[in-house]
């Protein structure tokens, strides 16, 4: 069994551990869940240390006949885009853990069940980023939904069964499209090499152009939904709004990456042709997104839905990255995967902790935090500086990458999609006026300051986002390889600078 | 005269039968008109055993009317209890069961 | 003067067992006493069914088209789903033996002293237990039979029974003899279809063979031919509820007894789907391309009206026959495949989704207050409260049934699919995707029902379960799960039994 | 190739009178089955089908089946349903009224398209073999070459009747037979109830329905010497139906005759 | 070139105590200020040795680097973190961190009784750390950390007392503003990407030869853009004036002396593309120009005084950009008014919070009124200051703006011209204003309407004005003598390479200047010099009421963008909801509608269901009918 393997199974094994507790002792259940998801951080990390950056092709892989009937293997492996990708989600869950330690404590259901729950939708964002058998990852890729179904419908906030299945249908509906698309890849590849689910294989097939493009589209649909890429958004803020905190920061921070991943992943990978004829089209869906969300953040009442649409706008950046073709723009889009994983989680997990303390998530009903707890207003406007790009952030990296790498091949896009910088300033310094600044708002004089669990859990990740906007290069390192193959294989090149043609 | 004149036959016998179970409400004439329905489909094997020539035809002819008899009994003891606890025979009456 | 024929009794043990099993039970309810009968008669019932398993068991690697003369084809298809309607009747006997789902007395007015002194003696219908017995008998000879009469007299075997038994249920009587009223009806005018049908294929052919049928391609122009698949699909298509012969089944789901109902979704599906696959893939396999267009429009029609009427019913049990309408029409697609793909597919969905059902169906039973079963869906908030345990194992069945991976469903929805794409049927598999979105609502819609509303205060509980039920309930989840997870098992069986034989 | 509709099996001119005169006749029986209004009429002309159908039959050569369509058919199988509909009230009529909106019309246009396009349809069919006809097959007699089929090829399918049959006989029974809560009354028992009830007033027995009145059916209540009506004269099974005619017109108009 | 391991020392000493006193909380406040002053002096010794060190080196080898590691590398896009020390960033580096320390020094005092001045030094440290970093980056994507870590310092400070929503307003508005600019500068950096493979400024230097000029003129019309938002320049400027919220300290290092400068710095970078652009240059003038007498006119009806000197810088930088767009000899001369602009403004704002501070905070001019006999340092030192910005011989100003003047004339025809007379009107409006300054600040009547009495500021907010007054007097000629700035620079921007022939001899230029201004002065002291009242004239003149409104730059601002932007937010919102949103709950709905419909067929009759059976079987037969026919 390989290390990877083992780190997935770690979560799954701690959830069945943490079902032996009682369920009134829920501080032993806590803390057993955040040794439990500490561990799988760690190691996780050491996957990275194991790492080979020198060679492309998958690693710590391992293949286990699954359906045989199908030919469908349990098969996982990463390269450097999904180790990032689940390093990302293995360091976030437990900080959400020890950051949301209350979030359960008035749910629907035991905070046993939520953390149970937890566990299990690691194990399943692990799998899902390490799947290399076409098959395994749509499994994983549904499954996905349940445990977050139940997270938010089952600890949200109002309105939450609602947006729970407005999110569970809108992904289903995606889901299934692709379904019918694995099918036609499943099926072509019985009649060319032998059915496989096996990625490297599918990847090789020759498919005619129609039939790619819709296959294309099953696939495409599915990860726009999930991304979400404007005009298949409008689950999110719903869901955002909904959910606590924590589920809200996996659910931005790591699920919706699955969307872009498999954009990567499977888009581009398996249907280079079709990905290159759709290329325009996404592009453009791609700038709508940047500045429908970032408009549509601006208008936002409520703190939760603000952060929703920013990272709309901020997925904006990354599908256009991807479909820029581009070294940068792919590497760029990588990096923005993980530093907007950080970055949302700090926002959303710090905007938790002031609407639990003002039960309200209304950003009227904040004002003049800086005063009252200046160390809560500080990490939240740090948070928010990563959000709009600010140069030793970050996300600076990452979006200057994308822009970089878009506008070498696609200029008029990214002109319109450094509209997105100036917007990005407003929508996140006016709620940053409004609630860090200005006089104290009635009912915000008593508001405590974060307590030592908080400021442990949040100061890893502002930690991380300094250090990833000055020093992204080890990040960068495991990605560029990878990122490099996929526009290769592609049939891209960069484009050459003017003065070196 | 062609052998085909008792299809048409049988299939206009068929069609009344099929018709009668839409348009009539006693429930026992429905079943009736099943009935009728399906001599039609009898009528349609023994001309067609006597077109193949073989007997076949006439075969399932005799086990339709055993079935068929089978089928009186249980249907009209269901009509019967039905009847026993609604005091109608009427097919409309019961109607709980909808939507 | 005739020769006496020869049986091969071996081959045909298995049904011989059941219907000897039957006809045993007659005699115990004509001569044992009132107090032991429903014992005995279970226990018969379920060693019928083990025996008639093992007798399966040990002809697994057996075929032969002549085992009653022509009449019957045993194969490994055959046996397969031989064995899939014994085992779902296994497990939906345990559901039956609850006899506070059953009317005391039968013949008793609803609601008049005679009904009140039955009930008050704890009289039982013990009569259930053949009737039972010969509809999982007919049913075993359906999938097998290969000439249009023993066809329709397999048809007749356990149709008739269940007509009967749909009319017995304890409990809001009325709906129940409406729903065995309208069954039987609408069952013997699909008879009668279906017999009309078979006279033109005699016609056609001049023999009743399904071998015959599909030999006798030139004899005549297709006239005949196609009059009589047809009308014998219509009689087929009526028996797994596909639109628009789908009527019968929301009414009579909801009005007959709740383990009748599960016994009738599971088991009536496998049987009647292992005829039309056989009478397809073997008879008519020949004129594939007159009927394929057909029967795919019936299918799309039948998923996307399954599931879009399914949102809006407020009945568990009228939602769940929705559900099984729509899922005809996913079966449907292994059909329209004609491959050993599509049968092997169709062979492992049969048994992922009869067990699903048979669970379902298991734990509404469960559902009640103090007047008996409530299938009203507005009454079901809240249950996640009052049971999780019972909540989830049905939540789990729900998703199941949607189709969401890690479910034996998925896996059913997955290769059925894929071989109706195999066979070029694109249409089926996006209607069939849309379908499945469509109808992931409504089984969504009960979860949140269960799990995130708040109960209203109604005197709704789930009572505990007869040990009977129990069993019953957890095997059937049990293995629901199992192949949801490992599926290979009855993957790999299923293709390996996926042979159809002249 | 044969056009099935024109030439195939072409038959002797009597069995063309017998069919034109009998086809027709049948036909408008089975129309007037939809359209009378009282069940049993239905069932007669039913029967008249039956019968009309059972001649086509040993027309065909199908002796045997013809009579059994006479004697198992229209015979047992049409009693059990007159049985069934005296049961249920033989003179009850059917209103012809449609009361499900709209079902009418869709019913007609249906079967005028159902029956039209299946008669048409039968006339399309072509045949590319000779007719045969039956009497090779019926060589040794129609009866028993049904005989030598069923009990050969269709023995199996024979045998599983057998189930069909039990299963009719369970099913009349589970809904039909009461099982009895105690033992019925002796009219021993009988006679000592009477006699031990507080009055004696119908010691002697109750009189039947329709003594002393003007009309004797059992739905109108005898008259006590009083002239007055009895109600208890009147099966408990047509009161609980309500089935009970309404006696002031057959009682004796007693206040009349006094005044006069 | 040579590499020098001290330069990271400039940027992380005031990063580090910014961070310290940052996270150290309130245990810092006893001592914070003065780690943050004696930081920013540290860094100012650093800025003179290093100075010293070039000095001392010959002219080839004057400009050192250092890298510090890899920052971005991807496909061919990498970029090293890697500073540059050349003979133009030491100006600045010496400018930002001298003047820097003395404001720090200022702040001791002028910020004593705040509450949050450890904050306050945390902030100003953070500034020069990110000015620093904007004039030593080596490449366009360094100088852009920098770039937009000034307007996140400027952003701190200017709402520092963000408890006034006006306050945390106006930071917002200087944050977004900036942020168009930094639009400009981001594309101006993509353009160079895709046109050179390159970003650093060496890189491009090199290879400007062999790019196209429509690239060079789209890089350069960016980078003005950039330099717009930064220096206020039109049609960016109006955050400046809001931006006077901030603490006057603030107001002295940031919007006069150091920040707003850096368009000029930015543009004086890119020489070789500006150079090799004619329209992106004509565009630098034009802006130049029109920034100058913008800012002039406001200036003329600012009744603030923090926001008449806003106006003023405004306009002066307004001269430098117009230097700049002058080619390579203006560059010089551009730099060269920077300079000594950063002087006397910063010694003219300081006093102006100087004499705030005497005036319990009072901005409004016409509540002043002699204040010159009871501050008389803060007078003296402020009058020199004036004297150096209307340009009177021999002070600073006069230095610095002459030669601008006269290299607009040089540049000959109807550009000279214009340009020519455009620099000289504002020469004479600046007099104008600053003369109106001075009168109505520490001459005439007095107007406060309290009984306190102006005093005079601690002597620790004293020294440095003094010493900033100092340069206003001196740094001009010392800059100018021997054109010494002029070769200095000459590695950098080639100001000799191009001879430019004389329209007019220097001096009749010089003496033109001054006589522009001895009007302007006249003016002014003609209108100013009776008895004022303390409120501002009702009655005044359509292009009075224009000046005071900012010439309508808000009110267009607000018609072009943000009321157009709020609609589209508001309309989006209505959108998303009612037609994206909508479609998917009407699809949900239509199929709900569908169930409800389709189950009326099941009506619960038997007949119907048969029926509809009857009428499938039709279909079906229908279907073979025409497929067989």
């Amino acid at each position: 069994m390989s290390l990877l393997t083992l780190v997935g199974a770690l979560p799954l094994l701690g959830a069945a551990l943490i079902y032996l507790i009682p369920n009134k002792n829920t501080e032993l259940v806590k803390k057993f869940a955040l040794l439990v998801t500490t561990l799988v951080a760690v190691a996780s990390i050491f996957l990275a240390i194991g790492f080979d950056k020198s060679v492309t092709t998958m690693q710590f892989t391992q293949s286990n006949s699954w359906i045989s009937a199908f030919n469908i293997n349990f098969a996982v492996g990463i390269d450097g885009i999904s180790l990032v990708l689940i390093l990302l989600s293995t360091i976030l869950v437990p900080i959400v853990v020890l950051a949301t330690w209350h979030e359960s404590d008035g749910g629907r259901w035991s905070v046993k069940t939520f953390y149970v729950l937890i566990l299990i939708l690691e194990t399943m964002m692990i799998g899902v980023f390490a799947a290399t058998d076409l098959f395994l990852f749509y499994v994983f890729f549904e499954a996905m939904l349940i445990p977050v179904y139940f997270l938010i419908g089952g600890y949200g906030s109002a309105n939450r069964s609602a947006a729970a299945v407005k999110f569970l249908l809108y992904s289903l509906f995606g889901g299934l499209l692709m379904l019918a698309s694995i099918i036609g890849v499943y099926v072509i590849s019985g009649n060319q090499i032998g059915a496989t689910f096996d990625l490297t294989q599918l990847a090789t097939l020759e498919i005619d152009n129609q039939t790619e493009n819709f296959l294309f589209l099953g696939f495409f649909i599915a990860f726009a939904i999930k991304a979400p890429l404007w005009p298949f958004h409008t689950w999110l803020p719903d869901a955002a709004k909904a959910a606590t905190p924590g589920t809200s920061v996996l659910l931005l921070g790591v699920l919706d990456k699955v969307g872009t991943y498999g954009m990567i992943r499977f888009c581009i990978e398996l249907f280079p042709d079709a990905s290159k004829t759709f290329t325009p089209l996404i592009i453009t869906l791609a700038v709508i997104s940047i500045i429908y969300g970032a408009f549509m953040a601006i208008g936002q009442k409520d703190i939760k839905g603000l952060i929703a649409f920013t990272s709309i706008s901020h997925f904006g950046f990354i599908t256009m990255g991807i479909f820029a073709m581009t070294t940068q723009g792919m590497s760029g889009s990588n990096l923005y995967m993980v530093n907007h994983g950080f970055s949302t989680a700090a926002l959303f997990l710090i905007a938790g902790w002031m609407m639990a303390r003002r039960n309200s998530s209304i950003i009227s009903d904040f004002g003049g935090l800086q005063r009252v707890t200046p160390v809560m207003a500080w990490s939240f406007f740090i948070a928010g500086l990563s959000g709009l790009a600010l140069p030793g952030l970050a996300s600076f990296v990452s979006e200057f990458l994308v822009l970089v790498g878009t506008y070498t091949r696609y200029p008029v896009a990214a002109i319109i999609g450094t509209l997105g910088i100036i917007l990005a300033a407003l929508y996140i310094l006016i709620p940053i006026q409004k609630t860090l600044h200005g006089p104290v708002t009635p009912g915000n004089e008593k508001m405590t300051d974060l307590n030592l669990r908080e400021k442990i859990a949040i100061a890893p990740v502002i930690a991380i986002i300094v250090v990833m906007g000055f020093y992204p290069k080890p990040v960068l390192d495991l990605i560029n390889p990878t990122s490099e193959k996929v526009v290769t294989n592609a049939g891209f090149t960069d484009p050459v600078a003017e003065v070196n043609k | 005269m062609a052998v085909a004149n008792y299809l048409y036959l049988s299939a206009i016998l068929f069609t009344i039968g099929a018709i009668g179970v839409v348009v009539r409400r006693n429930s026992i004439v429905v079943f009736m008109c099943i009935e009728l329905m399906l001599n039609a489909a009898n009528l349609a094997f023994v001309t067609f055993a006597r077109i193949n020539g073989n007997l076949e035809g006439q075969v399932v002819a005799f086990f339709t009317m055993v079935v068929a008899a089978c089928e009186v009994v249980v249907g009209l003891a269901i009509i019967v209890t039905i009847y026993r606890s609604r005091r109608s025979a009427s097919v409309d009456d019961a109607s709980l069961l909808k939507r | 003067m005739l020769t006496a024929p020869s049986l091969g009794y071996l081959l045909l043990s298995p049904m011989i067992i059941v219907f000897a099993a039957a006809v045993i039970g007659v005699l115990v309810e004509a001569f044992m006493g009132k107090t032991h009968r429903a014992a005995a008669q279970l226990t018969i019932s379920i060693g019928a069914l083990l025996l008639a398993l093992v007798q399966l068991w040990r002809i697994r690697d057996l075929s032969s088209t002549t085992a009653a003369v022509n009449s019957v084809t045993i194969d490994k298809a055959g046996i397969f789903l031989q064995a899939t309607v014994v085992i779902l009747a296994l497990i939906a006997v345990l559901l039956i033996a609850d006899q506070e789902n059953f009317t005391a007395q039968a013949s008793a007015v609803p609601g008049s002293n005679e009904e009140a002194v039955a009930l008050l003696q704890k009289n039982q219908q013990t009569e259930i237990f053949p009737l039972f017995l010969f509809a999982v008998g007919g049913m075993m000879l359906f999938p097998v039979a290969t000439d249009l009469i023993t066809l329709f007299v397999a048809l007749e075997v356990f149709s008739l029974p269940l007509y009967l038994l749909a009319g017995l249920s304890r409990r809001r009587r009325l709906l129940s003899q409406e729903a065995a009223l309208k069954y039987f009806l609408l069952g013997a005018y699909a008879s009668a279809f279906f017999l009309f049908g078979a006279a033109f294929l005699y016609g056609y052919a001049g023999t009743i063979s399904l071998v015959g049928i599909s030999a006798a391609a030139g004899s005549a122009n297709e006239v005949f031919l196609l009059i009589g698949i047809i009308f014998v699909s219509i009689g087929l298509l009526f028996k797994i509820s596909a639109v628009p012969f789908h009527s019968w089944t929301p009414d009579v789901y909801q009005g007959a007894p709740t383990p009748i109902t599960a016994f009738m979704a599971a088991c009536t599906k496998v049987a009647a789907f292992g005829a039309l696959l056989r009478i397809f893939y073997i008879g008519f396999a020949e004129a594939q391309t007159m009927w394929q267009p057909i029967i795919t429009v019936i299918a799309i029609l039948t998923m996307v009206l399954g599931s879009v009427v399914a949102i809006a019913q407020r009945d568990v049990k009228r939602m769940l026959a929705y559900s099984s309408i729509a899922h005809a029409g996913f079966l449907l697609s292994g059909v329209v495949a004609l491959s050993k793909d599509g049968l092997a597919a169709s062979l492992f969905y049969l048994m992922a989704y009869g067990l699903t059902t048979l669970a379902a169906f298991g734990i509404i039973g469960l559902v009640r207050d103090s007047t008996g079963e409530v299938t009203d869906l507005n009454r079901w908030v809240g249950l996640g409260k009052k049971s999780p345990l019972v909540g989830s194992v049905f939540a789990f069945l729900l998703l199941s049934f949607a189709g969401i991976p890690l479910t034996s469903g998925f896996i059913g929805k997955f290769a059925i699919f894929s071989a109706a794409y195999q066979s070029g049927n694109i249409a089926i598999v996006v209607s069939g995707v849309l379908a499945s979105a469509i109808a992931a609502f409504f089984y969504i819609r009960v979860i949140i029902m269960i799990f995130f509303t708040d109960p209203v205060n109604d005197s709704v509980s789930v009572i505990i379960p007869s040990v009977k039920s129990k069993i019953s309930i957890s095997v059937a989840t049990v293995a629901s799960m199992v192949f949801g997870l490992a599926p290979s098992l009855l993957l790999t069986t299923a293709t390996n039994f996926a042979t159809f034989i002249k | 190739m044969i056009n099935f509709a024109l030439d195939v099996g072409t038959t002797a001119t009597p069995e063309s009178y017998l069919f034109y005169f009998l086809a027709p006749l049948s036909v408008l029986a089975a129309l007037g089955m939809l359209l009378v209004k009282k069940a049993v009429h239905s069932a007669l002309l039913l029967a008249w089908v039956m019968i009309s159908l059972a001649i086509f039959y040993i027309a065909q050569e199908a002796l045997f089946l013809g009579i059994v369509q006479i004697v198992v058919y229209t015979g047992a199988v049409m009693m059990l349903f007159l049985f069934i509909l005296m049961l249920v009230g033989v003179d009850t009529s059917d209103s012809l009224e449609e009361n499900i909106p709209g079902l009418r019309p869709i019913a007609i246009v249906a079967a005028i398209g159902f029956g039209g396009l299946l008669v048409s349809l039968i006339s399309r069919a072509t045949f590319n073999r000779p007719i045969y006809g039956l009497s090779e097959a019926n060589a040794e007699g129609n009866a028993f070459g049904i005989a030598a089929e069923l009990f050969t090829r269709y023995v199996f399918a024979f045998e599983v009747v057998s189930a069909l049959l039990i299963t009719a006989a369970i099913g009349a029974m589970v809904l039909g037979h009461s099982q009895k809560s105690k033992s019925k009354n002796s009219q021993r028992d009988l006679s000592i109830a009477r006699f031990r009830k507080d009055s004696l007033k119908d010691a002697s027995g109750l009189p039947s329905a329709g003594v002393y009145a003007l009309h004797n059916a059992v739905d109108v209540p005898a008259l006590l010497p009083t002239g007055q009506a009895a109600p208890s004269s009147i099966s408990s099974v047509l009161q609980a139906r309500g089935d009970i005619i309404e006696s002031a017109t057959f009682e004796m108009k007693k206040d009349e005759e006094e005044e006069k | 070139m040579q590499t020098s391991e001290n330069l990271l020392w400039l940027i992380a000493l005031p990063l580090f105590s910014s961070a310290i006193l940052l996270l150290a909380g309130k245990r810092a406040n006893s001592w914070g200020h003065i780690m943050g002053t004696i930081v920013s002096a540290s860094t100012f010794t650093i800025g003179i040795i290093e100075f010293f060190a070039m000095q001392s080196r010959s002219e080839e080898n004057r400009a050192v680097t250092q890298k510090i590691f890899t920052w971005i590398s991807v496909g061919s896009f990498n970029v090293d973190a890697s500073l540059l020390l050349d003979q133009l960033s030491i100006c600045f580096v010496l400018l930002i961190t001298g003047v820097g320390t003395l404001i720090h020094v200022y702040s001791i005092a002028y910020m004593s009784h705040d509450l949050d001045r450890r904050r306050f030094f945390a902030y100003l440290n953070l500034f020069i750390a990110s000015m620093l970093l904007l004039v030593l980056g080596d490449s366009y994507l360094n100088l852009y950390v920098g770039w937009e870590g000034v307007g996140l310092a400027s952003y701190l400070l200017i709402g520092f007392w963000n408890e006034k929503p006006a306050y945390a307003t106006a930071a917002k508005k200087a944050f977004v503003a900036n942020r168009v600019g930094d639009v400009g500068l981001s594309l101006a950096i993509m353009i160079s990407f895709a046109t050179f493979g390159d970003v650093s400024f060496s890189g491009m230097k090199d290879s400007v030869d062999q790019a196209s000029s429509t690239q060079l003129t789209a890089i350069g019309l960016m980078l003005l853009l950039a330099a717009c938002g930064k220096s206020a320049q039109f049609p960016l400027q109006s955050w400046l004036g809001d931006a006077m919220a901030g603490p006057t300290p603030v107001s002295a290092l940031i919007h006069a002396a150091t920040m707003v400068t850096a368009g000029v710095y930015l543009i004086t970078r890119s020489n070789f593309v500006f150079d090799a652009a004619p329209i992106a240059q004509l565009m630098v003038l034009i802006v130049g120009g029109v920034t100058l007498l913008f800012g002039a006119i406001i200036g003329m009806a600012k009744d603030d005084i923090k926001k008449a000197l806003a106006a003023s810088t405004m306009s002066q930088i307004g001269y430098m950009i117009l230097a700049t767009g002058l080619g390579p000899i203006g560059y010089a001369f551009a730099i060269m008014h920077l300079l000594t602009h950063g002087f006397f403004k910063a010694s003219m704002f300081l006093g102006a919070g100087s004499v705030m501070h005497g005036m319990k905070d009072e901005v409004n001019m016409r509540k002043y009124g002699g204040i010159g006999k009871f501050m008389p340092i803060t007078f003296l030192t402020f009058g020199l200051g004036y004297l150096a910005i209307i340009g009177v011989p021999p002070f600073a100003g006069f230095y610095s703006k002459d030669k601008i003047i006269e290299t607009a004339l040089n540049e000959g025809g109807i550009k000279g011209l214009i340009l020519g007379s455009a620099t000289l009107l504002g020469a004479m409006i600046t007099a104008f204003y600053m003369t109106r300054v001075v009168i109505l600040t520490f001459f005439g009547n007095e107007r406060w309407g309290h009984k306190d009495e102006p005093h005079e500021s601690p002597a620790l907010m004293l020294v440095p004005i003094g010493l900033l007054s100092v340069g206003s007097v001196a740094s001009g000629y010392l800059l100018y003598k021997g054109d010494w700035l002029v070769h200095w620079l000459e590695p950098v921007v080639n100001p000799l390479k191009v001879h430019h022939k004389e329209l007019l001899p220097p001096i009749v230029v010089s003496i033109m200047a001054v006589a522009v201004v001895l009007i302007g002065v006249s003016i002014a002291v003609l209108k100013y010099r009776g008895e004022q009242s303390d409120k501002a004239p009702e009655r005044v003149s359509v292009f009075t009421r224009a000046a005071r409104k900012d010439l309508f730059q808000d009110n267009f601002n607000e018609a072009t963008f943000m009321r157009p932007g709020q609609s589209v937010v508001k309309n989006l919102l209505n959108i998303d909801y009612l037609l994206i949103d909508g479609l998917v709950r009407g699809v949900g709905s239509v199929s709900l509608n569908a169930g409800n419909k389709l189950r009326v067929i099941q009506n619960g009759y038997v007949r119907s269901y048969a029926l509809l059976m009857v009428v499938g079987a039709l279909a079906l037969i229908a279907t073979i009918w025409v497929v067989t026919a």
